[in-house]
């Protein structure tokens, strides 16, 4: 009994990845930088589990996030769209050593075979692909006189996903183009863990903009404001990374 | 020798060809370089595939927000009229046909319009498409920004692409370093040369029949 | 005669199964009836499948918003926690799985667990269908709420469907006025009877045999 | 040259609805009163074409709105998921009199299908309907252990719809469950006209919250607030059909 029963909140990040089995799917969400689960992946790498399949637009960056959890030897197979970058060398590594997997995606199918997980689509036609090598194999069709490919859904058992703000029914808000896959992973995934800036009181959201409705959110950690934010309004003073610029700190 | 325009001046040729209110994708790379050609004082509205419509400029250091990034995941600004929204919707976007106009790079261009821009097919190199293939098909017309001629003097318009396409049958207009080039039912055409080159060069360069 | 528990009963019956926390959709009619008998204190989210979670009840008069209504079209609130959604992320929610109870009335539920409940099949009626057939499927338990017999006394519960269908094998448990019937693929299990009706009897007025 | 180079508004429903050929396929927006655009549709009748396909969850009610479309006969078919109310009795009446064609479409199903046409799908395999007769003759498929049917996008030359506000780019917001097809109609639709309470300056919408991008949307008209608002809040003394109770009037 009491007015609180749905409470989605956890305490901490551990808690937020506990339970991640081994050979698990994981979405990360996403975008450079912008809504990047950063916690959450420290989280998991600390968690341990192995032999994953992480679908992401990305394969790491760098020596930290994704590429940490590459290094750590803990993915079996990427699922992304663009390996390949100037800092991606953890995955460059790992992949021409033959110790990774890799499916590419086209980012459209990608973004849309992970909509369809979501939305209880068995499969779908695009014209994304066709005629390309990123095609062969698969089934094609004309319709209406545009030629197709056949996908299929991309689902998960867990997805790790960053927003700005959250209640504790797990609605999600999120900041400009940070939103990119969050929305979209969430409801694809059994299991979906959310890091947010901030947790505030159920009512507060509005809900005209509640992007992502708290059915898809399962577990939600607060890790603190972004060190370009302060109480919600952008301040600035970070590279694109989100370094701090100047000495005053975060 | 032929007349070459310089990449500036190229970005220049290709912005001064988008209409007033038209919804333009810039891609990654070289196509980005448009924005900075833009009319001034026209309302072109910038679409970024990672989740934006109304993308302005690059903010000055210190007002770079992580948050707020284009395709290239370069820090850019929010004009008046801005939307955002996520990944399935703003390829959905694209796919769906409501860009006007997008703007890419190339390796080759075929003259049936196929698109050869995001892998050289060399063995063992890793490969990686990001939103190309969306792109390619992704705006009622697409637009390549191109040299003519490779480094090493190989012809960028050919007759049939020899590296791993992007899209079939996509491209409707080549601007070049020599010259700007509409693919056609007949194959290229010849919309207009730079300096005094002549149809007759641009052939033989290319060793291709082009209409004129 | 059997026992036959009322209407109101049938709802708070099915009320009391509704776990804490559960997202649930209450389709239109009968079933709607429900949501006046969940338990007073515990947070249910309900779905209304043109487009709200976090449904409230009815306002006052005085107090009607037309853009704020249920599926069946009647005026409701929204909950602190509530969102709006359009139709094809709403129906995505139901089609996804990502119900967790979903509550319809039924013509017809056969032990294959196949629900017949949108149209009667007569010749000459207009058809219609509305989010029927994607409610039948678009839960992780369909409940059906239904009188055990029709008025004329003809099971509801059926070897075989005989009226159109709206979905095939999707429910899971049926709430009658006699009992409480779970869907097995061995066919009806019964789950409770209510007053002293007997597995017997229900199985005679059925014509059907039930596992215990 | 100048800085108010796109604007989408127009001074009026007539010219709104201009242009609007005989034998067009339009969709009309709105689930019962909540967006319905009963300016445009009255606009439309007005208008006078004919031959119509009409795309709409329902077929009328009473003898306003779409019900006085179908009145003018100006609708050939329809396509829609519940047509029979018990107030539909102008449909009833055509639809019996074989003066009307109608496609009936699951409405999970409908809303899919016009979110595909925008969406540049081609077809996809939806699990509702599968083993009904509103599948009949459709091709199924069995993927993965469930059962699909094969459905195509519906597209439109013109979709009117209903919103809250709109800025000169033709950005939209909604008013609670008034959002229902909207979005998906304004996207599935060669030309998309919106009526709306008013038209607000450009950038005094948030990004964040705008739920129809303006590249979806050709022309906006503001038809003044509804009965039931007043400066965009809520002050209630209407029924559910928007009519005042009250002797205050609007």
């Amino acid at each position: 009994m009491g007015a609180r029963v749905i409470d989605k909140t956890v305490p901490d990040v551990a808690a937020a990845v506990a339970g991640i089995p081994d050979g698990a799917t994981v979405m990360i969400g996403g975008f450079g930088r912008a809504g990047q689960p950063v916690e959450l992946i420290d989280a998991l790498i600390a968690q341990g589990a192995r032999d994953l399949t992480v679908v992401n637009n990305n394969a790491g960056n760098g020596d930290t996030g994704l590429a940490a959890l590459l290094a750590a030897g803990q993915v079996r197979k990427m699922i992304c769209s663009f390996p390949r970058q100037s800092d991606s060398w953890v995955f460059d590594r790992l992949y021409r050593a033959g110790e990774l997997e890799l499916e590419l995606v086209p980012q459209g199918n990608l973004a849309e075979r992970i909509r369809a997980a979501g939305a209880g689509i068995g499969a779908f036609f695009t014209p994304t692909g066709f005629g390309t090598q990123l095609a062969e194999g698969k089934e094609t069709r004309r319709i209406d006189g545009r030629d197709y490919v056949l996908e299929y859904p991309i689902r998960a058992d867990v997805a790790l996903i960053g927003a700005r703000a959250a209640d504790r029914w797990g609605n999600l808000v999120y900041r400009e183009t940070a939103r990119n896959f969050g929305p979209i992973m969430a409801a694809a995934a059994a299991t979906t863990v959310v890091q947010v800036d901030e947790i505030v009181p159920l009512g507060s959201l509005d809900p005209e903009g509640v992007v992502t409705p708290g059915l898809y959110v399962d577990r939600v950690v607060a890790v603190g404001e972004r060190a370009w934010l302060r109480d919600g309004e952008f301040v600035g003073g970070v590279d694109i990374e989100g370094r701090v610029l100047s000495e005053e700190g975060a | 020798m032929t007349t070459r325009i310089s990449r500036a001046q190229l970005a220049a040729r290709v912005a001064s060809d988008i209409p007033e209110g038209a919804v333009v994708n810039l891609g990654i790379g070289a196509p980005t370089l448009v924005a900075d050609y833009l009319p001034e004082g026209l309302e072109i509205v910038l679409h970024t595939e990672n989740g934006m419509l109304g993308m302005g400029p690059a903010p000055e250091r210190g007002r770079i927000d992580p948050d707020l990034i284009n395709a290239g995941k370069q820090p850019v600004t929010a004009l008046a009229g801005a939307a955002f929204f996520h990944h399935a919707d703003s390829f959905a976007m694209m796919r769906g046909g409501h860009l006007d106009v997008c703007v890419l790079g190339a390796f080759q261009v075929s003259a049936g319009g196929d698109l050869a821009n995001w892998s050289t097919g060399e063995p063992g190199a890793i490969p990686a498409v990001g939103g190309a293939m969306d792109l390619a098909i992704g705006a009622k017309d697409v637009y390549v920004m191109t040299d003519l001629l490779t480094k090493g003097g190989e012809p960028k318009l050919v007759e049939a692409c020899t590296y791993p396409l992007t899209g079939v049958g996509c491209v409707s207009r080549v601007y070049t370093d020599h010259g700007v080039f509409d693919v056609t039912p007949d194959g290229f055409r010849v919309r207009e040369l730079f300096g005094d080159n002549t149809h007759a060069e641009i052939e033989s360069l290319l060793g291709l029949k082009l209409e004129a």
